[in-house]
């Protein structure tokens, strides 16, 4: 009944690294979290602000492991603001996680959806799969993980910024669905702004390629019990946050359309 | 063979299983409380809802302690008038729906009651105990006159089977059982969380934004089972039963000491959504093997024997 | 580097080491007393002794249950004057005692104590929480106005250190510690078991002879320290922390919610003796890592980072 | 932190066989029981009774296991009486159990003794040692296990009575300390009333012989916790109740002479 990755704790920073505009990496030695599965998530905690969830972005890179943080509000601001030898506190991992799945997978990854594939291509690339990968921003500076998933995956990468400042100019749904015209893909996987998550999903469909997309609701307790995370019938921190094509269209009423508050009232899901 | 039936009558409330989740947990939206139905349990139960759209207290709101949870999510939700439609979706799904509600005030319960049972809930469960929000009436649950006085004005404003769910963070749940019955409730849902909390020994600080939070699951069991077996023998009117049930064994014990339905919360999250199917087999099961032919025979039997077992309880004195 | 001292005072006792045994667990005899001592304890407290006599209720009385154990011993006991020479025993064995005693009205809690100051123990602790023991006194420790009485007649028979022993089964123990504190307590121990039940399906009856029982162990622990947070804030006499200690971080937890000292219990049943020394250890370790050079430093550390808290616990309502 | 072994849980009895004047099997299925130490004991639950300690007599027997009672009070007298299909309570196995230990082992059994140590006979029967066995007796039919034992154990069992009905005549102590005289024993193993236990002991002492003894007292709550039933710095409960040299020569100001009743007063051992 006692599950030790579900307990409270905190861990030291070893390392604050900054990726790209609003985006630092915190680093740090958690013997739970080296067991993560790709996909999964922890909540993270700084006392007296906020306890929210991050994507595991690295696995056991040497016994440390990493979140990635995007500012855009109180918390992550502050999170990205902390240095070496600084406390966080930790619960998880938590969630489904991501499964392996195809010879030929297709990555879309937008925002800081990069920061949950990361663990993944890097199991994939192990296993002997090299992924085609479709890294999107708004501008050049806010490509995360361009640098990491080069060295990984060469010229599997392919970037855009919606902006033209680097690579393909246009959305990265855009230039993924352009892809899967082309090319014959046996599995997408993408993480990002929903709305850009919504877009694959259909171009997916439309090509009756199997998905697995990660999404995001407002987390509280991210055990399955207050039913915040709520979309349609499953729980986004314990059923998911990974979805499935069969997922995707049970709750395709609401995944790219309404999402709810932390008072359980529903609003738009605006990006 | 025919199956045993597993349907009970809780206070007019015809179910065809004993079980419902427990409120507040996984209560915010109709499809999570139709998977909840569709998971085996014979109605679901709401969260508690107030008058105005609250959004709970900030994170961290809930802690893994041993065998157990503490949380302190702090009543978030949409408000009576935004849920009317959340429960109208949830009759057209055909999920019989017991709402859970609170205020502030003797009105507000009144408001929110009349504006729930409008909205064609089947039974109301007034949620006297949180321990994580004091208003106007403080710590309700544990003042038996506010408790009498609540329920009787609510009583007022609706015929649906009122259901008062009470606190163990009293001297004498009896005394406040007895004041809901009173005022007029239709059954007695004990218990709700116990009061506790969590210190991180780095930050050196409360865990729960709140300080203090609502202890659930196993490790409250002896202690919600004990508030039932008082309950029972105080009151005339049905025993909702609540707390740490988990497995099919526990929900026996809780029928035995004179619950006639019983909640599951924080099971769902050891045991996920499965629990509510794996309970209603075993308890099939044991009303198979015992020869009963329905839960209604179950209810209570252990008080029968406790009083023989009242009486040995007294030799404490020198008999070497 | 010198390692760093555990030595606490509480009430004017100076010890070696935070930590004694909780009242009741292994307090029948001195030579186990001892073992409890070298195992690393700073005092070890006795069994809770009355005026006369007890054998305690019949078996069972204990059952198991999820992280923890209830228990209705029903307070067996030799008598005051048997234990007398078992006090002197122990304090030839040079081990600091901390007599428990209770009696059955407000007469015999002071003349048992009276017997036992004699007797030549450190500190007394009164007993005024045993939930399996209903007398003239009824439940005395629900009842602020029987406590301080009870308290103020025994302060007048004893110049020892005396610690009053509250129960979490009330309401508001923060009143209970308040009327110990009016009526001369030295210090609160908080607290004693929760009121619980456990019953078997097969028997279809409640298992402990008692009936109810006292739930201990892990599965009380967050809400202990509950209680002693609360009475930490409602007292100014040192508080000793008891409830489901197991391991050193929840040692901490309790030092920083304001207790100044520790009764450890249930976790003998899963760690044994060496749980004293297993706790001793940790906390030194954590003293030394947190640059603490003492345990006094670490005494309701939590409670000042507790306010700031608490005004951000106070957005409920829509911030979205 | 849960042992399941430690739950209360309910059993049928599968068959009730006596085995001499007063003394009665209980025959039962449980999985906790068939995973018990030699010299383990179970605490028997009859509700609105009593909850007592009774030594497992039998481990595993084709998936059975025993408990065998002397009737000498009012629950021992109901167990007796109980017959197939009846239930009982029961928690444990607890205790610390018997060693095993000695290539030539005596063991020394009076009153129910033999019910504790009949599965260590057996268990090293199996792995190639045939135990030298005193079992002792007021008179032949109150002899526990005798065709049992000699079964197992052909002629190396040697039987004694007090009153001469069967064996020899006199206490088994005593056969003992002239066995002890006469050969070459490594080990001494003892369950019985106490003051044979404390002679045989003394016998053991004198020889230079290592002992264990499963030891009586008065059990409560069975797992450490209570103290009812402490011997010296022990308790029969937990560190026993199978005591080894050390631990008697500790406790001998109180082996053979003192207990604590039910209220913690020290009694006389009378048998
Ligand atoms: C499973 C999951 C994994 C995530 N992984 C990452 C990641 O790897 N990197 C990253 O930068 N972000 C990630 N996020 C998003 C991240 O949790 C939010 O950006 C963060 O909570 C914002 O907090 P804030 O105080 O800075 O912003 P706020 O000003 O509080 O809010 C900004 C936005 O964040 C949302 N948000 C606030 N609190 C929560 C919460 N408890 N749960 C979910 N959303 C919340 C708000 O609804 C709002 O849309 C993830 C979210 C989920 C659900
Ligand atoms: C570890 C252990 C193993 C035992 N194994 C066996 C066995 O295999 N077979 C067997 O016949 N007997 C065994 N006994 C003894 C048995 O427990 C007692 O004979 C029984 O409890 C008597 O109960 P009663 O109600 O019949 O007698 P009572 O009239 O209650 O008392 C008779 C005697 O039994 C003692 N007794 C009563 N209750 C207890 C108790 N809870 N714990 C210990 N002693 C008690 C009394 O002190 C008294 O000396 C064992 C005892 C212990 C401690
Ligand atoms: C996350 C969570 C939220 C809860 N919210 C409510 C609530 O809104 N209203 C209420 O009456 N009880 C609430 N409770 C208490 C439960 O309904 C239940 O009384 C308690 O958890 C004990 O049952 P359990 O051990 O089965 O969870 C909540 C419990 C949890 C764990
Ligand atoms: C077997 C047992 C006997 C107890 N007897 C007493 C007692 O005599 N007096 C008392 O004040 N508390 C008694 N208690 C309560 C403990 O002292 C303690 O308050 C409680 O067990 C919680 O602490 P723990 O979780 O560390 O055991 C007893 C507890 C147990 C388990
Ligand atoms: S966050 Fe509570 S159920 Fe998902
Ligand atoms: S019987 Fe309780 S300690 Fe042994």
């Amino acid at each position: 009944m006692h599950i030790k990755s579900e307990k409270n704790r905190t861990v030291e920073l070893t390392d604050v690294v900054s990726e790209c505009r609003d985006v630092s990496s915190l680093i740090f030695r958690d013997e739970e979290t080296r067991g993560a599965k790709p996909g999964q998530y922890l909540m993270v905690w700084l006392p007296g602000v906020d306890e929210v969830p991050m994507s595991v972005s690295a696995i056991d890179m040497d016994g440390l492991s990493r979140i990635t943080v995007r500012g855009v509000g109180e918390m992550t601001f502050k999170l990205n603001s902390l240095s070496t030898g600084d406390r966080v506190g930790l619960r998880g991992p938590f969630g489904n996680g991501y499964t392996v799945q195809g010879d030929k997978p297709l990555f879309v990854a937008g925002g800081s959806g990069a920061a949950s594939l990361m663990p993944l291509v890097e199991e994939m690339h192990r296993q002997g799969t090299t992924p085609t990968f479709v890294l999107g921003a708004r501008s050049a500076d806010m490509l995360l993980f361009a640098d990491r998933l080069e060295e990984t995956l060469g010229e599997n990468l392919i970037v855009s910024t919606d902006d033209g400042s680097r690579g393909y100019s246009g959305y990265a749904s855009g230039y993924a669905a352009m892809l899967m015209e082309e090319d014959a893909f046996d599995m997408v996987y993408t993480c990002g702004p929903e709305l850009m998550m919504a877009k694959v999903y259909q171009s997916a469909r439309g090509h009756g390629l199997p998905i697995q997309a990660s999404l995001e609701r407002y987390v509280k307790c991210a055990v399955g019990l207050c039913g915040n995370c709520a979309i349609g019938p499953y729980r986004v921190c314990k059923d998911g946050p990974v979805f499935d094509a069969d997922m995707l269209s049970e709750v395709r009423s609401e995944f790219g359309v309404s999402q709810m508050d932390a008072s359980g009232r529903l609003i738009r899901v605006e990006h | 063979m025919s199956k045993i039936s597993l349907a009970v009558e809780v206070a007019g409330l015809r179910l065809r299983s004993p079980l419902m989740n427990a409120a507040g947990v996984l209560g915010m939206s109709p499809p999570i409380l139709k998977r909840v139905y569709d998971s085996g349990a014979g109605a679901v139960v709401t969260k508690s809802i107030g008058p105005a759209p609250r959004t709970g207290h900030p994170n961290p709101t809930l802690v893994r302690v041993s065998c157990g949870a503490l949380n302190a999510m702090g009543l978030p939700n949409p408000g009576a008038e935004y849920f009317v439609d959340e429960i109208k979706a949830l009759k057209e799904m055909g999920v019989p729906v017991v709402a859970s509600f609170f205020g502030g005030s003797v009105e507000e319960f009144a408001e929110v009651a009349s504006t729930l049972s409008k909205a064609g809930a089947d039974a109301l469960e007034l949620n006297a105990s949180c321990p994580n929000v004091q208003e106007e009436l403080g710590m309700l649950a544990s003042d038996a006159g506010n408790v009498e006085k609540v329920t009787a004005t609510v009583r007022e404003e609706t015929r649906l089977p009122l259901f008062v769910k009470l606190s163990p963070n009293v001297t004498d749940i009896k005394e406040i059982a007895m004041a809901a019955e009173r005022g007029g409730a239709d059954a007695i849902t004990a218990v709700n969380t116990l009061k506790g909390m969590a210190i991180d020994i780095n930050f050196k600080r409360p865990i729960l934004t709140n300080t203090t939070g609502g202890l659930s699951g196993p490790a409250v069991k002896p202690v919600a089972l004990r508030c039932v077996w008082e309950v029972a023998e105080a009151v005339d009117i049905p025993v909702i039963g609540c707390g740490g049930v988990t497995t099919w064994e526990d929900a026996i014990e809780y029928l035995l000491a004179g619950a006639s339905a019983l909640e599951i919360g924080t099971a769902v999250m050891t045991h996920g959504f499965e629990v509510y199917g794996q309970v209603n087999e075993g308890i099939r099961r044991y009303l198979e093997m015992n020869g009963f032919s329905g839960i209604k025979e179950v209810v209570g039997l252990a008080h029968q024997i406790g009083e023989e077992q009242d009486s040995r309880a007294d030799r404490c004195s020198i008999r070497v």
